[in-house]
């Protein structure tokens, strides 16, 4: 008798079934959910993250002071000042109101390009893995000019030749967030094409678009969200960055990169009111950082 | 004797070839150091504002037939630091080389520079070796004011250079008080004595002055903190009291500076009212502001700073009146229940701006508090400089019947007819707000044709009379020119000007 | 060998083309008239005209293009609008100094990032591991411009042990390996490092992490191999991608020293873009950009050849 | 990239009939006749990327399949199996040949929609070949429902089926295909491919990733299912004993081309081809009395970008001579059962080879 | 064998459990010995533990989610108690390994020479040209053709086969008493398989050192071993020579594994397998693992492990069948409070 067990697959599943799985499944996202919250490290980033975007969306409705209104006589008040918890700014505005309202831009700089890059990428990505030939090629080939300019150069290129502005901001974020996702969008889809599900589909007969909706984005998407919440922080950060620089939001604005710069002067005053700011994006970031790892491997079904 | 070194504001070390870049810091630092002007500027005295003083040119005259005509006498036995003579006929170069485009030296960056400080000349010839005349297009009296922007560089250096002013920079030479010795674009500039220089009393006792661009207010201050410079332009306010507590010197002076907001004159604006305008300018607690900027700026009473020559004697008091300043608004129709909204134009950034948003935001405030309402549309300073040259009438002002800025008044030009010229209306000139009026006109007329500098000078307060009884800003303030200096620098004297003599200052070791 | 050399050499070429192509084109997305900064402020419209045309701003595009690249190609990056110097040495001079920062600062983060990296994958889920990983994520979290401001007052101002400006006592000019220039780099380059070595430490301990997990580690065990002798399999194992990583973070200590030269006053290419930017110096910041992404090229052109020296499977022949 | 896979699909047509008929071409003609495939494969080489060469993997391939029978496809690895499996549910595109399915060629009479109404493929890999995001009753039901049977009527065929191939629907209709065991997966993807009602079934290597016992059951429901639906399966595997168990006809590769074909029986007997002699003879014995003592081939087989010349197993082949490496061996008859046939030199009486008078000799190469 | 050589392999009761997200209970109670020169083999379906055991005998689990227990020795070494230096002495020269993947077995990065020569310095401490000379000796041995070149081959250079060899010529190196050998012929194809175990053979006789061989496929057990173990759900249910095993099987699982061999199968009748699927082993198994299975199962199999029963020498059954037949030689073991 003979036998040559093909063995490529032998070592794919090596885990015996669980014979008595309950019938009622649960899907892949609540597996991801499962372990996501078992993570003491995640749970309290996500606790952290989720209390800032709360207080940063419903800012409006809470009891703060108004972050644009300052007084003169109560400038650069230290932390703990009777009716300014975290002191005042260079303009004596209050300093708590302001971080939170100043939240909001950080964030918002930080999110949407990524958002945005994520659409855009995954998109021409996909297509680019899907549909591969000569629309791969002009789409990849695209993509690593872009590549070439290491990313912060190209941020600050695109918006130093745009000009400051918030919207100016996210557009030069967005592309610069464009080429690595699309890059990672392209090889995931490109291994999950030769997988034998998506010509299994194929052969049913399914309308190309239909096959690349189930079977490819649902398969594609949640690498390629790992990868993009990884850019979350780095996109906070930059768009702080091209503040800082006086190329992104415009004062009397607030925003965390903008106020590390005006505040820049008052290091020498109250250095620890000046790091306000900068602490912020810092745990903002750490936290982002520390919660995409967390998803990463809560993610990764291998183990 | 010692080696000062110096922190500048400007992001590269100026236009060394003569006519510089970097506006008045650069005239400051590379035009008045290493060169002269026919007239110079008097910087000896702190206490009064300057006057205009003879440089390369001994005495100047126009003559009583035909005031287009003026004779300037040379200053003999003048040379060059590259040993070469000055001439008349180096003053006829000089003059071509921002206003003749055919000639050879003619440098467009000088140009760029020089040619629009000197509009009012026609025509230029040498006389003799030590005479030359210079006429102008019109009668004009403030043509010496209009001189005194003009550095005078070497031809033989040029010629010496290969024609190529991209050489000569590397190597200039200029008639000045200082000799630059050595230049890194973009990170410093050594100079040092003129140890000829036909003044003796302005040969520097320094050994060397280094020049460092600082544009970042925070690096100049930890930079003059860690000791790595001595002097520093334009410490940040917030910082003053640090660099005192840490044993630095701040000195500052009053200088033809402005920080106002010019009034858009077109039909339907709210400021066409004097009493408007008038209510605004008693709405602004200018002690409350000079407090936020830690005592560094003079309250503004007019369009010229107090202290100035052509202030003369308004009859509008222009204080802190908020009452006052509510009665004018209601005489003009607006009140509580009728408020006034107007839009403004203003900058985060910008030279001579000192701390605009502050400033601005603290504005707000006055005005809020009588009844006038800003509506803020902020733009980059460069974006701000194009919308000033266009005018209120561009669509680039975008409506706003106000704009923020900041200049230098050094002259009668740049100080008053500039603004207010009927000729000047943007985009011809820089009268932003369409203003023209024939009194003022008259004026202005009065001023170029007053030869007699006394008489000028009472002309000149004329016309600063009505721009402050007429209420045609809003006055707000003048910048002192704060530097900040180690103990160790001593001898400064600070003019009232934009420029500043260095020969005075020695650095005890 | 040759034919992949060959390859990576050729692709340089339609890479390099897109390249300038994307820094022709900042220039003309900029709003306004690239002009603004350097006129004076009441210049006449007939002034401004001239000087228009001086510069060739007044020429269609693709002829601003052509001339451009063609110049470009010959070393000729056009005139500063700013200085009026020519932008090519503006930023060679620059450059070098980017590139002694740049340096430096490789030389303090990649060692060590590489190292933390060994360590954290080598202890994976230890105390060490999680130290080093928390070390290292704080590392690329940091905003690295507050980092800056923060070390300066620290170092600087209050210890008075290090300078907070500049490239040496004299400038960048007479830049020196010596003592009294060090000074000045210690605080940027280690301000520039944290990033990079954040990311070469989260990488490394990857790599090892995963290279141990590979089979070949137990047959490596499996042939008595001592602790020390798998480590041997791993550096080599670990070498190519993390040459590629370092090679791509190459590129961030080009172009990310901008905030840092900034914030430092360091006379580099950031420093120099940074000052283009606000004064919008158009061809300098054209011409900066060009230089740095070409250097970035040219960097990840070196690792890709370098690539088949450390990694067999890159096919050779 | 040479494949069809997004060849314009004429918009949802009543196929149904068309090919759902059943029997167009009557029991007498083959359900596929496939003539001279060619399938290569571009190897990007060089500075210039060019296409310097292709990997043959098909090269030439030609068959029938008769309505109702199971043809066994074995062969080395790399032989151009999958590939073959690949070209006939037009999931890789032809290079060249003809492909007629039921009478009608693919292209011309037959869009790829139309075949793949008629034709369905298991793959080797069971958790490859399901998408991990889908349970198994979504992933059986999606392919009826891409025909446009209603969601509903999808989900309770779904039901049937996975009944049919022994998994009660109540336990496993909702899981995850990770939560199923190799077996289980694989009958899942059999319930998928039966869900389209194809005539042809394609498996390649379906149970190679199987441990014995199980690969055992799921060859008995593979049978019991031919019967049931009146399929035609087209098998492919590396084990002979299974391949011998299952077809009715085996069809032996080397290399991207045919060596041999015939009737199992008669294959298994008298292994005309020297190579299907030594892939037989390199089975283990299940004689411990009688174990194997000498290799039946020595080497690897040889690559396949640069096929070697004439017979492609000369390099191997223990019989080979001069006009072996110069001409490539015609298909002869293999005297025996109808419609064996085999690619050698030693067969073809004009070949010139000095064996070639007759080959029932060839027994002595065991 | 003579009864008077000591055992090279002797495991007694060894247990193997991993920690993790879920406990697995890979081996449980497993004996085992083997004779010096034997070749055994041990069969058994996917996940049944056979690895497991083979990693053991190296001590290569991963050291912190891994609880063993029970004795090993190899030539009365306690393998338990080895560490450190020790250890490594004893990996590759007493006891060596070929792994299933060759391809990923090999450092991708180093050359084949390099790998071969590595293990020889390592345990002969000769000079690197010494070991060179011996690698290529082992790839001659092997067989690999043109082995100068292909001593400077790395693994991706090569064909499967070819690593194969390489891989054996690694193990073989320094000489090892005992080689353990996981499925080192599955990723291969059968004319190359046929070649490798016929290799493997005559390399044991060359260097007379015991195999313990793992498979899943009966023929290639027949093809190597002198003996076989049948291994179930981590332990062994049967154990005997080649032909007491193929001829004469005595424990349920190792028929009904038999009977699904397709070997001479009738293509007209249905094919016999086992039902159902091996057990989970997150729990220590307290009875017959295979009794849920077992078509002759009782209801005592449910509740006691099986006697071990040996009724014959080198023979043993775990299985109450056979008690009939044979004489208990161990009692159960009984299960420990968990
Ligand atoms: N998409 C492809 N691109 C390039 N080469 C390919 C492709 N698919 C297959 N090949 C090559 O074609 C040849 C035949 O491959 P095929 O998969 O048909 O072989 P097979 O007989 O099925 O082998 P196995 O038994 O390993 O599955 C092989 O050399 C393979 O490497
Ligand atoms: N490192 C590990 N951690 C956790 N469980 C493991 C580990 N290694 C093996 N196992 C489990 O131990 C059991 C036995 O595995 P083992 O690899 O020995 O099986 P096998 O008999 O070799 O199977 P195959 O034929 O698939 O190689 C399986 O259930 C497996 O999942
Ligand atoms: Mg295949
Ligand atoms: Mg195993």
């Amino acid at each position: 008798m003979s036998t040559t067990i093909d063995t490529k697959t032998v070592k794919a599943n090596p885990r015996p079934a669980a014979e008595e799985a309950p019938a009622k499944s649960k899907g892949y996202w609540h597996g991801v959910g499962a372990r996501l919250i078992r993570d003491p490290v995640s749970m309290i980033c996500a606790g952290l993250l989720a209390l800032l975007l709360g207080a940063v969306v419903f800012a409006p409705l809470l009891p703060l002071a108004d972050p644009f209104t300052g007084s003169m006589v109560s400038r650069l008040k230290p932390i703990g000042t009777e009716g300014h918890i975290l002191g005042t700014d260079e303009l004596g505005r209050d300093m708590f109101a302001r971080l939170i309202y100043g939240g909001r831009l950080t964030l918002m700089l930080g999110l949407l390009p990524v958002a945005f890059a994520f659409a855009i990428g995954t998109c021409l990505g996909v297509l680019a893995g899907y549909v591969g030939g000569w629309l791969n090629t002009a789409i990849m080939r695209t993509v690593d000019v872009f590549f070439a300019f290491p990313s912060i150069l190209l941020a600050i290129a695109i918006s130093g030749a745009l000009g400051a502005g918030i919207v100016n901001s996210l557009v030069s974020l967005t592309i610069v967030f464009i080429p690595p996702i699309t890059r990672v969008a392209e090889s995931v889809t490109a291994s999950v094409r030769s997988l034998e599900y998506v010509d299994a589909a194929r052969i049913s007969g399914a309308h190309p678009l239909t096959v690349v909706r189930v079977h490819v984005l649902g398969n594609v998407m949640s690498p390629i969200f790992v990868y993009a919440t990884s850019l979350t922080s780095v996109s906070m950060i930059l768009a702080a960055g091209l503040s800082f620089l006086g190329l992104g939001v415009k004062p009397p604005e607030p925003e965390w990169g903008l106020m590390l710069n005006t505040l820049r002067t008052a290091i020498y005053i109250d250095p620890v009111l000046a790091a306000l700011p900068g602490a912020m994006i810092f745990l903002t970031s750490l936290c982002l950082n520390l919660l995409s790892d967390g998803l990463r491997s809560a993610m990764n079904i291998k183990d | 004797a010692g080696t000062l070194r110096v922190g500048m504001t400007a992001s590269d070390i100026p236009l060394t070839t003569g006519q510089t870049d970097q506006g008045g810091e650069g005239m400051r630092f590379m035009g008045y150091t290493v060169y002269d002007s026919l007239i110079n500027w008097d910087l000896s005295s702190a206490d009064k504002p300057s006057t205009l003083t003879p440089g390369l040119a001994t005495e100047w005259s126009t003559d009583p037939e035909d005031r287009t005509k003026w004779t300037f006498k040379l200053r003999e036995g003048v040379k060059f630091h590259d040993g070469s003579d000055f001439t008349a006929d180096a003053v006829v170069w000089n003059l071509d080389k921002p206003l003749n485009d055919q000639s050879e030296q003619y440098d467009t960056r000088q140009a760029a520079q020089g040619a629009s400080r000197i509009p009012s000349i026609a025509s230029y010839k040498v006389v003799d070796p030590l005479t030359v005349e210079i006429v102008t297009k019109a009668p004009d009296a403030t043509l010496p004011y209009q001189i005194a922007w003009i550095m005078f560089s070497s031809p033989a250096n040029w010629e010496a250079n290969g024609k190529d002013w991209e050489k000569v920079a590397a190597n200039p030479s200029g008639t000045g008080p200082w000799k630059l010795t050595s230049f890194v674009p973009r990170e410093r500039a050594e100079l040092v004595p003129n140890t000829d220089y036909w003044d003796e009393n302005r040969i520097p006792k320094l050994d060397k002055m280094v020049l460092i661009p600082l544009p970042e207010p925070n690096a100049r201050s930890s930079a003059l903190l860690s000791g790595q410079v001595d002097w520093i332009e334009a410490p940040a306010p917030d910082l003053v009291p640090a660099l005192e507590g840490n044993g630095f010197e701040i000195v500052s002076n009053a200088y033809p500076h402005n920080w106002t907001y010019h009034f858009s004159r077109l039909e339907g604006s709210p400021w066409n009212d004097i009493n408007v305008r008038k209510a605004a300018n008693l709405a602004i607690d200018r002690a409350g502001l000079k407090q936020l900027l830690g005592g560094l700026m003079i309250e503004a009473k007019g369009f010229m700073p107090p202290s100035s020559q052509w202030f003369g004697n308004p009859e509008f008091d222009v204080k802190y009146d908020p009452d006052a300043a509510k009665e004018y608004l209601a005489k003009a129709g607006y009140g509580p229940d009728k408020p006034l909204t107007v839009k403004a134009l203003i900058s985060p950034s910008g030279s001579g701006q000192m701390l605009p948003l502050p400033m601005n935001e603290f504005i707000q405030q006055n005005l809020a508090e009588v009844g006038i309402n800003v509506d803020f549309e902020v733009v980059e300073w460069n974006t701000m400089i194009n919308i000033w040259r266009a005018g209120a009438a561009d669509p680039s002002a975008q409506g706003a019947q106000s704009i923020n800025f900041s200049y230098f008044i050094q002259d009668p030009f740049t100080g008053l007819i500039r603004h207010l010229s009927c000729d000047l209306i943007a985009p011809n000139g820089t009268n932003w707000g369409h203003y023209c009026d024939p009194e003022m006109e008259d004026l202005f007329k009065q001023i170029r044709n007053t030869f007699d500098p006394a008489e000028q000078d009472k002309v000149l307060q004329k016309t600063h009379e009505k721009y402050v009884n007429d209420a045609l800003f809003l006055f707000v303030a003048h910048d002192v020119a704060p530097r900040a200096m180690s103990p160790k620098v001593k001898g400064f004297v600070q003019a009232q000007n934009w420029f500043q003599d260095f020969s005075t200052i020695s650095i005890e070791e | 060998m040759l034919a992949y050399t060959l390859q990576r050499l050729l692709y340089v070429i339609p890479v390099a083309f897109g390249v300038s192509v994307i820094c022709f084109m900042l220039v003309h997305i900029a709003p306004g008239d690239p002009l603004t900064a350097v006129m004076p402020i009441d210049a006449t419209a007939e002034q401004q005209a001239a000087m228009r045309a001086e510069y060739g701003f007044d020429r269609p595009l693709p002829v601003q293009f052509a001339i451009w690249l063609t110049n470009a190609l010959q070393g000729d990056l056009g005139a500063s609008i700013a200085t009026g110097r020519p932008v090519a040495s503006e930023v060679s001079r620059a450059v070098g100094n980017t590139l002694i920062l740049a340096f430096t600062a490789s030389l303090i983060g990649f060692p060590l990032g590489i190292f933390f990296g060994f360590v954290a994958g080598i202890f994976k889920d230890t105390l060490i591991d999680r130290a080093v990983t928390a070390f290292a994520i704080t590392g690329v979290s940091v905003p690295n411009y507050w980092l800056g401001i923060v070390l300066v007052v620290i170092f600087s101002v209050t210890l008075g042990w290090l300078p907070s400006m500049g490239a040496g006592p004299g400038g960048s000019t007479n830049w020196a390996w010596d003592y009294e220039h060090l000074r000045f780099i210690i605080l940027p380059a280690v301000t520039l490092a944290v990033v990079p070595m954040g990311i070469v430490t989260r990488t490394v301990r990857a790599l090892v992490g995963d290279i141990l997990s590979q089979d070949f580690i137990g047959a490596l065990k499996a042939k008595g191999l001592s602790r020390f002798g798998v480590l041997r399999h791993v550096v080599r194992n670990v070498t190519p991608t993390t040459l590629s990583v370092v090679g791509l973070q190459l590129g961030y200590l080009l172009g990310g020293s901008i905030l840092i030269e900034t914030v430092f006053n360091w006379p580099g290419t950031g420093f120099l873009l940074s000052n283009a930017i606000f004064q919008r110096d158009l061809p300098l910041l054209q011409g900066t950009i060009l230089v740095l992404a070409l250097f970035f090229v040219f960097a990840n052109l070196i690792v890709d050849l370098l690539q088949p020296l450390v990694d067999p499977r890159i096919k050779r022949g | 990239m040479t494949d069809t896979r997004d060849a314009d699909i004429p918009i949802r047509r009543k196929v149904q009939e068309k090919t759902k008929a059943a029997d167009r071409g009557g029991p007498a003609q083959p359900l596929v006749i496939a003539r001279d495939l060619k399938c290569h494969f571009p190897v990007r080489k060089g500075v210039f990327n060019r296409k310097a060469t292709a990997v043959r993997a098909v090269d030439g391939v030609s068959f029938t399949v008769e309505k109702g029978e199971t043809l066994g496809i074995v062969g080395e690895s790399g032989c151009g199996k999958s590939t073959t499996a690949r070209l006939l549910v037009g999931l890789t595109g032809l290079n060249a040949g003809d492909l007629i399915f039921d009478g009608d060629r693919l292209g011309e009479d037959l869009s790829l929609k139309e075949l793949w109404d008629g034709v369905q493929m298991v793959f080797q890999d069971s958790y490859a070949s399901l998408n991990p995001r889908l349970t198994i009753e979504e992933t059986i039901a999606f392919g009826p429902k891409m025909r446009g049977v209603a969601s509903g009527a999808a989900r309770r065929l779904s039901h049937e089926l996975l009944e049919r191939v022994g998994l009660a629907p109540g336990r496993f209709a909702g899981r995850y295909p990770h939560e199923l065991s190799g077996g289980q997966r694989q009958r899942v993807n059999i319930a998928r491919s039966l869900a389209m009602k194809p005539r042809l079934v394609i498996l390649d290597e379906a149970v190679s990733a199987l441990d014995k016992s199980v690969e055992a059951q799921v060859l008995n429901l593979l049978k019991e299912l031919k019967d049931e639906f009146g399929l035609t399966f087209v098998f492919i595997s590396h084990d002979l004993n299974v391949v011998r168990y299952i077809s009715d006809r085996i069809m032996v590769m080397y290399l991207g081309e045919v060596v041999e074909i015939g009737p199992v029986g008669s294959v298994w007997d008298k292994r005309a081809h020297p190579y299907t002699a030594a892939l037989f003879a390199a089975m283990p014995s299940m004689d411990p009395d009688n174990r194997t003592e000498v290799p039946p081939l020595l080497g690897d087989p040889p690559n396949p970008i640069d096929p070697p010349s004439g017979c492609r197993f000369h390099t191997r082949c223990p019989f080979a001579e001069s006009v072996c490496s110069a001409a490539k061996p015609k298909i002869v008859a293999v005297d025996g059962a109808q419609g064996h046939e085999a690619a050698c030199h030693m067969l073809d009486p004009v070949s010139g080879h000095s064996k070639s008078a007759g080959g029932a000799h060839l027994e002595a190469a065991e | 064998m003579s009864h008077t050589t000591p055992n090279l392999l002797d495991i007694e009761g060894l247990e193997v459990r991993f920690h993790g997200e879920r406990t697995v209970h890979a081996i449980n109670g497993l004996d085992l010995t083997l004779k010096p020169g034997e070749v055994m083999t041990i069969l058994g379906e996917s996940g049944s533990g056979k690895s497991v055991t083979l990693k053991a005998l190296l001590k290569l689990l991963p050291e912190k989610r891994t609880a063993m227990s029970g004795a090993m020795r190899v030539d009365g070494i306690d393998v338990m108690a080895l560490t450190g230096r020790a250890l490594s002495d004893y990996r590759g020269k007493t006891v060596s390994m070929i792994f299933q993947e060759p391809a990923l077995a090999l450092d991708p990065v180093y050359t084949i020479g390099d790998q071969i020569a590595e293990a020889v310095i390592r345990h002969e401490r000769v000079s690197k040209r010494e070991a060179m000379d011996r690698a290529l000796d082992m790839l001659k041995r092997v067989r690999i053709p043109s082995p100068e070149s292909r001593l400077k081959n790395y693994p991706h250079e090569m064909s499967g086969g070819m690593r194969q060899r390489a891989m054996i010529a690694l193990a073989l190196a320094c000489k090892p008493d005992l080689l353990l050998a996981d499925e080192p012929t599955t990723a291969l194809d059968a004319t190359v398989q046929i070649q490798v175990l016929l290799l493997l053979r005559e390399l044991q006789k060359e260097f007379g050192m015991g195999i313990i061989f793992v498979t899943h496929d009966i023929g290639v057990a027949v093809e190597i071993s002198d003996r076989i173990a049948v291994m179930y759900a981590g332990n062994i249910v049967e154990e005997g020579s080649v032909a007491e095993i193929i001829k004469d099987p005595r424990h349920p699982y190792t028929k009904g594994l038999l009977e699904a061999n397709l070997h001479d199968a009738d293509p007209s009748e249905t094919l016999t397998s086992i039902p159902g699927s091996p057990p989970p082993l997150d729990v220590k198994p307290d009875h017959c693992s295979f009794a849920p299975r077992c078509a002759y199962a009782e209801a005592r199999c449910f509740k006691a492990l099986p006697p071990v029963l040996k009724p014959g020498p080198g023979r043993r059954v775990a299985c109450i069948l056979e008690e009939g037949r044979a004489p208990v030689m161990t009692p159960a073991r009984e299960p420990e409070p968990a």
